[in-house]
């Protein structure tokens, strides 16, 4: 399941909410981003995130779905919060279920590798000397690549 | 043919616009055609693709790289390296 | 934090109680670990956990101090329970909080992996044919060997 | 010299007992003589430690092998590889 929305969400519930009633679950995996109140030494008041709707809404759906291909999961969520934000404030929530722990943590951060390098979202940091841009991290790309070679990981 | 342009984050700001259809000449093929015609529009054009290489593109909301055709595809979205999650 | 504990825990309150008022986190990861309702094609009824008192504790205080030298986290926390539990309920939950998400990533499995092989813990799942002694997996040998060669992550 | 043995899961079961305090005779100084001397006592014990390479042993709450002196050792535990989590 995928939500791109403005409001908050409850970590807690949303865990609840895809286990409920399961008994066929061995292991829930939960990613949470938030806003951090510094950015290269500057302190930040807000970010801002914008967003391509549409877009986004199939990207995320495909990198879910591409996951579920991937590995044997029981539940998949991913959550993305799009406008205004401060320090502190959850951005994301991406949350996974499945029988055995190596599953649900390899699913967890494949979906926030693809997440971070594919979902049409933009970080604005704003601050007392204006707001700029994010620019994006090396270290995501890379993290990328190792799933390339990654063979679907057997039960 | 007329087409509906995107633009997000920093290229939206510097095109000075979210939004826009406009008819595209018949020599424009490809997305590189598309940002080179772009360019000839104005300075904030030139301003938003000075450095083409980092614009990423969606055809149909869908990622694609500089060379692809743009056939008939109803809109194209231009903007940064994303940067979410 | 670590707790050896009786009775359940709530995800969401501990995420929320770990991460309170902080504004330098920018991952929280948690791991929750569930009672599955089959073993080995077997129906399990009972979960019954027996724990060695006094020396799970120091295990995962000396597991969680590990985790905090190899890497910078703003938080971390386990729960572990023991006694009886039914299908679906929680077993055990790690959270861990840092600046980048793959920290706070590598962490939560790092404190899983150890807690899984050192950890004075015994599950008998029990059925209708009566109880059985859970086997030590040999994959959770493996998890646990590449963190031998792991240097400390740098920030 | 006394002192206190604790047993957990299976090993648990088959000495019958979850704890005990022994006088241990002079000659045992490590873990395996610990094992040897306690398969002497009965068959419970022999049943217990069959396998004495599966066995895991704790020496005041710490993982030990089973080569270890014991020293001036208040508990020793003894219980089948961990399954937490």
């Amino acid at each position: 399941m995928i939500r791109v929305q403005q409001e908050n969400f409850d970590i807690g519930a949303e865990i609840e909410g895809l286990r409920a009633d399961r008994t066929d679950i061995g292991a829930i995996v939960s990613f949470t981003g938030t806003v951090r109140d510094t950015a290269k030494g500057a302190t930040i008041s807000t970010m801002t995130l914008e967003h391509y709707p549409g877009m986004t809404e199939k990207e995320l759906e495909r990198i879910e779905a591409e996951a579920n291909e991937r590995w044997s999961l029981q539940g998949s969520l991913i959550i993305h919060r799009y406008g205004p934000m401060k320090p502190g404030e959850n951005i994301v929530l991406v949350v996974t279920a499945s029988a055995h722990r190596q599953t649900a943590f390899e699913a967890a951060e494949f979906l926030m590798d693809f997440l971070k390098t594919n979902a049409p979202f933009w970080k604005k940091e704003e601050g007392k000397d204006g707001g700029e841009w994010v620019d994006a991290r090396e270290s995501d790309d890379v993290a990328l690549k190792r799933w390339e070679t990654a063979e679907k990981v057997a039960e | 043919m007329s087409i509906k342009l995107l633009y997000f984050a920093w290229v939206r700001e510097k095109t000075g616009l979210g939004e826009e259809t406009v008819d595209l000449p018949g020599d424009v093929q490809t997305v590189s055609d598309l940002i080179a015609w772009l360019r000839s529009r104005g300075p904030e054009y030139v301003s938003a693709f000075e450095q083409s290489d980092v614009i990423r593109t969606a055809l149909d909301q869908t990622h694609v790289s500089h060379d692809t055709a743009i056939a008939n595809a109803r809109e194209i979205a231009f903007f940064p390296p994303v940067t979410g999650g």
